[in-house]
């Protein structure tokens, strides 16, 4: 019943903050969401689960209510953890926490609704990772939508309605393909699967695959099904071509959704191809192992070269987020148990540093109103405190060591240059690792413009220290970054205890 | 629903127009024959109406006012002055047709015959005694209150066409006195219906023949206007109201609107207008005289059954001139909540009494 | 069960509660014309509705007219020209929660509206009528009680008689709803010509009694046979086909829709939108499977009726759906989407098969029961739009959200609903309907599916676009505080609470739907 | 002597195409509402021709329904048309145009 | 021999004898022209306006009361033709055959009080009423 307390009280919090007054709605969410940063730090301490969700493994947590019958399918209430899910689960609540902190002062107008939202997002966001059935995944994974249109359109920048549409309709679209193509694949496999429970879909789908769905055979369904979904999950992630909403939903949004949308939103789409496409095809994975490298690869040059020629720090970010998560799907293509391990470890690491940017970001632009890498130089002198955040958080992207990102990006080099699945993973790995190179040349060219030098912002007032609120909750990440990248088999450990089972099933343990 | 409606047995009395193709041996002929038949008792039947009209309206109804006023009325021509007759109908046939500006001209030319022709249309499926009925559909009493319905459509063309407003208001106060009372009188006449079982008028008749008390000398027969005074009573009232009649004659209120919707009829149009409103008098008394008092009933032989049905016609009509001299015209808005207020309550209650009392009798 | 122990005829109780409720609210305002006590009237009318909802749900939970062991079967009543099974129950329960919110709502819609009692009579006699169309089994009493619902209908669209709007609307709904039931009519008479009957069962029977004449090739002999009259029962098929485009707002018949709920006072027009599309669709639901069993028909007539559904449902999606979106008017957004609406249910019809189609036909009575919700909820929230006198166009609803969160977050909950986005309870009915589709698996059915996702695809971006005039556009002026009209508010959270809570609650209405929606197939 | 059905069914699709015609043509909404009735008394006359066609009385009962109901929709549709005498000066159908057709 | 056959024929003799007097009449009548004759007449004034006067509006109310409780009405005839029947007939008893019809004059002495009560059936007000009521038609 944890989790579902965890769900309950975020959902009841998201109902108490959005009918309280605005004065206090900041703290009351709060305080509110102490008790799913507690709750998911208990469950991680207790956790008890070993082995992969989906194939057979032992679940922590879990449980599973019927919910209805719907023709043939049953479908259920059905949750439990595993160790991919329970640090996506973790990094959720905390950072949730983090990113209300982090908007008191940003936000201005309409705050209960604002926190109300945010808490409703959390709701969704723990749904997505612990959710074991098709549907009630399904429900969350939309759910988490609407709240993050509203926060980008409501509280959003100057071009927020066009970025908040584009959000909608490019994500809304994909889970359409996605959805579609599932259902297609679950009525392929024909009499035996009789409800929407993901393990019994994956042991279905290993079991022999579907046996052909409206005058497609098997093996074309399961592909076309393999396409659409990885299409659909791609542009959540979002890979280049598919990421042309990102960069817009991240500077019109207010700080704290950049926060989530960059810390966990984007983790939902690496998260449920790992569920999906990576744990349910590995025919597939190996048949399209090269198209997908290429995407993979493509996505994180093509990212740090937008990055590059950015001279909005916000946009800078965004990009870099684009090239990170190419890395990301090059560890799972991979198909080794270094590369899919280290591509989980990436998504939790890149939820912490990208949150880290996003905030230190929000930070400098609520004291100097301009995110332009132009109008300003020389902000280390006036509020060192946030710059050297900022820098610490940068390097964290560029994957220095003792830091988490290290860890994470040099994992998935190790398991994708070794891969024996992947042909060519020679070729693809030296090119992807050719990203970090620009992203420490973006990075350092931006902090250089702008902290460093002499002093220069037009405005017509002093800037100054960052109240200690907006900066605490830069600290505990920096922290969390830092002690991953120390002890990485805080998480490590139980990851690649989940992610084995995949590996075993199609690439090389 | 289907196949529970019992069957109606039809009756083996033997038609008017099927008389005369015995007779005249018409029979013969087919289809041909049948019509020539039929042609020839309508013709007769028609004329017998017309004939009792010609009597009452220019002459009877004189004479009956005047006996009222204690005057002598018509006394020159002919016998009792009954040649006058004739003088009106040259007078009036030879008088120049005088047709409003503005008149809409097929609607103003039609109505007369429309007043004229439905009243007339009604006494096909009386039974008149003697074998004089023209027809006797099942649907009888369905089909005389429909017939007598379609003079009002008369009433309002005639108004309307006019381009007339006394003629005007003539018609639609017509209309609204027709509609109020008609709901009374077709309510009442169910509850007939449900003594008779039936609505054809045969065995409407036939069910009042037998005897309801025997006093011996005289045997009283079910006639429902014993059985059911009440009824009768409504029935009466409304029949006025429906052939505007005293004191119902508000769509012709002299002293409000000239003559209603005739003020701008003149000639052979008034005669036509005229007649209708008195074969309607004489439909309403025939309906009354079939439904309520047996029909062409009467002691002595069942040969001079029509003698006894004209004269039953008669006394409705006689009653109507007596309410003519003796009671007093009521306003049009009084008219209007009697018929919506009163009659339809009563009538109903009347309904829902007989059959209450009919199914725990019976 | 003590149910059983009834005379048969309470089980038309939910009808005949709302019947008498009627019937007392003609009696309190005979007692006391022009009555203005909004409490009383609204409450009478809520309490009856309310009641009938009550003893359907409870008929339904005791098993009347459900076929298990346990129950009653169905029962028929006065020789089978009125039934009472799932089906119906079904329908009379969602007729009776619009009904019931619809009421509720009026309670501040009608403040200062002259002819309060007469507007909730004619509403309860309207429902009256639906729920009677939802037990009539026969095409005489489906007849009546389609005209019992819509000449109350005819009168509460036009009941603001100062209103150019309502009456204009008043007039084009009376226009093109005397012209469909002329041709209902019609094809009704060459029904009964063709098979000698009007009971929907006995028609049945006639059909496939003609059907195995052709199929021996046995001369007919009487005369009387139906096989020899296919023409005849084709056309009569069309043209019942017209009288429920027309009650259900589909195409062809479909023009009267965006007039009658623009004009209409917004009450009405969710009870229009909702419940008298319920109830349009029980009749042909039950036509259709009842009287007209697909094969035998077939073999009659010489072409699957379903066909004639198939392009109903694409047609009337499509255009429901592309006229909504280039809309500026909200109220006409609206009517255009329930027009959409009514292409999805009408997939359940095209769904049918010669030995099933049960799933795809529950799927779409689910949708009707959520669209009951969602949709008298969107259309209450006009009708607080209009009591607040905002305006009609998006722009005038313009960042109403900060001044009122609470119906907006509830608009909010419809808006997506009707879209069918997931966490709600129109993604479950939109959800089965595909499904069901794709299971029956023809060609034909395949576009229909195709359809579907395609138009509720683009249904999003109108949808979404009340959204984000409500949440993210600036108001175009500035308004003080808005005033919270109880009743309204009530209704609407009501409606939205309901919408979300079917998420949870689907299991039941999933159970009930696809019971009796086998029995009437089966 | 009877006459047979086709001749009936005949007469009423004339009928009903009359007042079908009259429907598409007609501007006035008395004419229109003339033309529906037209149009449902097609309907009683097959009704009752197929009636007696089928020797059961369904038809003939039916048709008694129909006409009544015929009369209830008359009388809703003038009140309709008389409101809109008020406030449009006119029966005219294609005359209210507050909204868009 | 068909009732339908003689009683159209009485169709044809009562358009035949008021076609003959008009004819007769043709025949007969003078023909003197003059404007001022076909004037309408208005009590000898001279005459104003059209005809397409205004009038009460209860010609209306009342008109539409009657179409629905005449055809109420055409619905109880079939009724009380079979009720003896009915009566008679094992399977129904009095309540079977009575029953619907009280339900059915009940309904519609509830539409007649409803219309008494709200002045459907009121041909004109007293002054009283005027005062309190606003103007309901």
């Amino acid at each position: 019943m944890m989790i579902e307390t965890l769900i309950a009280v975020t959902l009841v919090g998201a109902l108490v903050t959005f009918v309280a007054p605005n004065r206090i709605a900041g703290k009351l969410a709060f305080l509110i969401s102490l008790v799913p940063a507690g709750l998911s730090l208990w469950l991680f301490a207790a956790f008890d689960g070993s082995g992969n969700a989906l194939l057979d493994g032992d679940l922590a947590f879990e449980s599973q209510v019927e919910w209805l019958q719907f023709g043939d399918y049953a479908i259920s209430w059905f949750v439990g953890l595993d160790g991919i899910s329970l640090p996506l689960v973790v990094l959720t609540t905390i950072l949730t926490t983090l990113a209300i902190v982090s908007s008191w002062t940003p936000i201005d107008e309409r705050e209960s609704q604002f926190y109300g939202l945010l808490l409703f997002i959390e709701t969704n966001l723990i749904g997505v990772f612990v959710a074991l059935d098709f549907f009630l995944w399904f429900v969350f994974w939309e759910a988490v939508l609407i709240p993050m249109y509203l926060l980008i359109g409501v509280w959003g920048g100057p071009r927020r309605k066009y970025a908040a549409i584009k959000f909608f309709v490019y994500t809304n679209v994909a889970s359409l393909v996605m959805f579609g193509s599932f259902v297609a694949l679950v009525f392929g496999l024909g009499d035996e699967v009789t409800s929407f429970a993901l393990p019994e879909i994956a042991s279905a789908m290993l079991a022999g695959g579907p046996e052909g769905f409206l005058g497609l055979g098997g093996t074309t369904l399961a592909s076309v099904v393999f396409v659409a979904m990885f299409l659909g999950f791609a542009v959540k992630v979002p890979v280049v071509p598919f990421h042309t909403w990102l960069p817009d939903a991240h500077v019109e949004a207010p700080t704290p959704a950049s926060v989530l949308l960059a810390g966990v939103l984007l983790k939902m789409g690496t998260y449920a191809l790992l569920r999906f496409n990576f744990t349910m095809f590995p025919d597939q994975v190996e048949a399209y192992a090269v198209p997908i490298a290429a995407i993979a690869v493509i996505s994180v040059i093509y990212g740090a070269m937008l990055a590059l020629a950015q001279t909005d720090l916000k946009r800078i970010v965004a990009y870099s987020s684009v090239s990170s998560m190419g890395y990301v799907i090059l560890g799972l293509i991979a198909y080794t148990q270094w590369g899919v391990g280290g591509a989980t470890f990436q998504m939790v690491s890149h939820g912490l540093i990208s949150g880290l940017m996003f905030m230190a970001v929000g930070v400098v632009y609520n004291a100097t109103h301009t995110r332009m890498v132009t109008d300003m130089s020389g902000l280390a002198d006036r509020m060192p405190v946030a710059v050297g955040i900022l820098v610490a958080g940068a390097f964290g992207y560029m994957g220095l060591p003792l830091m988490s990102g290290f860890f994470g990006e040099f994992t998935i080099f190790f398991g994708s240059f070794g891969s024996e699945q992947l042909p060519y993973s020679q070729v693809f790995t030296p090119l992807a690792m050719f990203g970090i190179v620009i992203v420490a040349g973006y990075l350092l060219f931006a902090l250089q413009r702008t902290v460093f030098g002499p002093y220069h912002l037009e405005t017509d007032y002093e800037v100054g220290h960052a109240p200690l609120h907006d900066v605490a909750p830069m600290f505990v990440l920096l922290g969390l970054i830092i002690l991953l990248g120390v002890a990485p088999d805080v998480i490590f450990e139980m990851i690649t205890d989940a992610v084995d089972p995949i590996i075993a099933n199609g690439g090389e343990l | 629903m289907a196949g529970t409606i019992p069957a109606v047995p039809l009756q083996d009395t033997v038609l008017l127009p099927e008389r005369i193709g015995e007779l005249t041996g018409l029979d013969g002929f087919g289809f041909a024959g049948e019509l020539v038949a039929a042609f020839i008792a309508a013709f007769i039947v028609g004329n017998l109406m017309l004939a009792m009209t010609g009597v009452a309206g220019p002459w009877a109804k004189r004479k009956i006012t005047a006996a009222f006023t204690d005057r002598i009325a018509v006394n020159r021509l002919g016998p009792a002055g009954l040649l006058i007759i004739v003088a009106d109908s040259v007078r009036l046939l030879s008088k120049e047709l005088i047709i409003p500006e503005n008149a809409d001209r097929p609607a103003y030319d039609l109505a007369p015959i429309v007043v004229a022709g439905s009243a007339l249309l009604g006494f096909a499926v009386i039974p008149m005694g003697s074998g004089v009925q023209l027809a006797d559909p099942e649907v009888g009493l369905a089909y005389v209150f429909a017939i007598a319905g379609i003079a009002s459509i008369g009433l309002v063309m005639a108004g309307y066409s006019s381009s007339n407003k006394y003629s005007m208001l003539g018609g639609l106060r017509a209309v609204a006195q027709n509609i109020a009372y008609e709901i009374p009188l077709v309510v009442t006449g169910m509850s007939v219906v449900i003594f008779a079982g039936s609505l054809q008028m045969s065995t409407i008749v036939e069910a009042q023949a037998q005897t309801l008390v025997d006093l011996g000398v005289v045997s009283i027969p079910t006639w429902y206007a014993l059985v059911n005074p009440f009824a009768f009573v409504l029935f009466l009232v409304a029949n006025f109201a429906e052939v505007g009649r005293n004191p119902f004659d508000t769509p012709e209120a002299p002293t409000e609107i000239v003559a209603g919707y005739q003020t701008e009829y003149s000639s052979v149009y008034f005669v036509l207008i005229y007649l209708g409103e008195f074969l309607h008098i004489f439909l309403g008394g025939a309906i009354i005289a079939t439904i309520f008092l047996g029909g062409p009933a009467g002691p002595g032989p069942a040969e001079i059954g029509i003698v006894w049905f004209i004269v039953k016609i008669w006394g409705v009509f006689l009653l109507t001139q007596w309410l003519r001299s003796a009671v007093p015209r009521v306003r049009i808005d009084q008219l209007i909540e009697i018929g919506w207020k009163g009659l339809l309550v009563l009538s109903f209650a009347n309904l829902v009494l007989t059959a209450v009392i009919v199914g725990v009798l019976v | 069960m003590a149910l059983l122990e009834l005379p048969e005829w309470t089980a038309l109780a939910p009808v005949l509660l709302l019947v008498g409720t009627a019937m007392a609210l003609f009696l309190i305002d005979s007692i006391s014309p022009r009555s203005t006590n909004r409490a009383l009237l609204a409450g009478t009318a809520t309490a009856g509705s309310l009641a009938s909802l009550g003893v359907a749900a409870w008929f339904i939970a005791a098993g009347v007219g459900a076929t298990g062991v346990e129950s009653t079967g169905a029962i028929e009543l006065f020789d089978g020209q009125l039934v009472v099974d799932g089906l119906a129950l079904y329908f009379t329960m969602i007729v009776a929660i619009v009904t019931a919110l619809v009421s509720v709502a009026s309670y501040d819609y009608l403040q200062d509206h002259t002819y309060q009692a007469e507007y909730y009579s004619l509403v309860m006699l309207a429902a009256t009528g639906m729920a009677t169309m939802a037990t009539a089994n026969s095409l005489v009493t489906i007849f009546i009680a389609m005209e019992l619902s819509s000449l109350p209908s005819y009168a509460l669209v036009s009941i603001l008689k100062d209103n150019r709007g309502s009456v204009e609307a008043g007039l084009k709904y009376f226009l093109i709803g005397a012209l469909s039931s002329a041709i209902f009519v019609y094809g009704i008479s060459l029904v009964y010509g063709a098979t000698g009957s009007l009971q929907l069962d006995a028609i049945a029977n006639v059909i496939v009694g003609g059907s195995d004449a052709v199929a021996g090739g046995i001369e007919p002999g009487s005369g009387h046979d139906v096989a020899e009259l296919g023409g005849l029962l084709g056309l009569g098929i069309l043209m019942l086909v017209g009288g429920f485009a027309f009650k259900t707002a589909s195409v062809p018949f479909h023009f009267w829709a965006p007039e009658a709920y623009e004009g209409a006072p917004a009450p009405i027009s969710a009870f229009l939108s909702s419940a008298s599309k319920a109830a349009g669709f029980v009749i042909a639901f039950r036509v259709f499977t009842t009287a007209f069993p697909l094969e035998a028909t077939t073999e009659v007539i010489g072409i699957e009726w379903t066909w004639a559904f198939v392009i109903l449902a694409i047609v009337t999606m499509t255009v429901g759906n592309f006229a909504a979106a280039t809309q500026d008017n909200v109220k006409r957004m609206l009517a255009y989407s329930s027009i959409g609406h009514a292409g999805y249910v009408l997939i359940g019809l095209a769904g049918v098969t010669a030995d099933g189609g049960e799933v795809v036909m529950s799927a779409a009575m689910m949708h009707l029961l959520v669209y009951g919700f969602m949709n008298t909820g969107a259309f209450l929230f006009v009708a607080l739009a209009e009591h607040w006198g905002v305006g009609r166009t998006f722009e005038d609803y313009g960042g109403l959200a900060n001044r009122a969160p609470v119906a907006c977050v509830a608009l909010g909950i419809f808006m997506f609903s009707l879209a069918g986005v997931p966490p709600l309870g129109g993604f479950w009915s939109k959800y089965f309907l595909f499904t069901g589709a794709l299971q029956v698996g023809t060609t034909a059915m395949l576009v229909v599916a195709a359809a579907l996702v395609v138009n509720s695809a683009l249904s999003l971006y109108y949808y979404s676009r009340l959204v984000k005039a409500v949440w993210i556009e600036e108001p175009i002026v500035e308004r003080d505080a808005l005033t919270q009209p109880t009743a309204l508010y009530a209704a609407i959270v009501v409606a939205a609470v309901m919408t979300v809570v079917l998420l949870p609650a689907f299991g039941p209405v999933a159970d009930t739907a696809s019971e009796a929606a086998a029995a009437v197939l089966g | 002597m009877s006459v047979a059905v086709e001749y009936y069914v005949l007469l009423s699709m004339a009928l009903f195409s009359i007042g079908l015609f009259g429907i598409l043509t007609r501007r006035n909404a008395l004419m229109f509402l003339m033309s529906v009735e037209l149009m449902l008394n097609a309907a009683n006359i097959n009704l009752i021709a197929f009636a007696f066609y089928h020797g059961n009385l369904t038809g003939q009962v039916f048709a008694l329904f129909t006409m009544a109901l015929a009369a209830a929709e008359v009388a809703v549709g003038l009140g309709i048309i008389l409101v809109l005498y008020r406030n449009f000066r006119d029966v005219d159908v294609t005359v209210p145009t507050t909204m868009r057709w | 021999m068909n009732d339908w056959i003689a009683i159209g024929m009485l169709a044809l003799v009562g358009l035949l004898i008021p076609l003959g007097m008009m004819s007769v009449s043709y025949l007969l009548r003078p023909s003197v022209p003059e404007t001022s004759k076909r004037a309408t007449y208005e009590s000898g004034e001279v005459p104003t306006g059209g005809t397409r006067i205004r009038f009460n509006i209860q010609y209306y109310m009342v008109a539409l009361l009657f179409v629905v409780f005449d055809i109420e009405t055409v619905l109880l005839f079939p009724w009380a033709v079979v009720y003896q029947d009915a009566l008679a007939a094992e399977e129904y008893g009095l309540l079977h055959a009575l029953g619907p019809m009280l339900l059915f004059v009940a309904i519609l002495l509830v539409g007649l009080a409803w219309a008494w009560r709200t002045g459907a059936v009121q041909w004109a007000r007293t002054p009283r009423q005027l005062e309190s009521g606003a103007d309901r038609p």
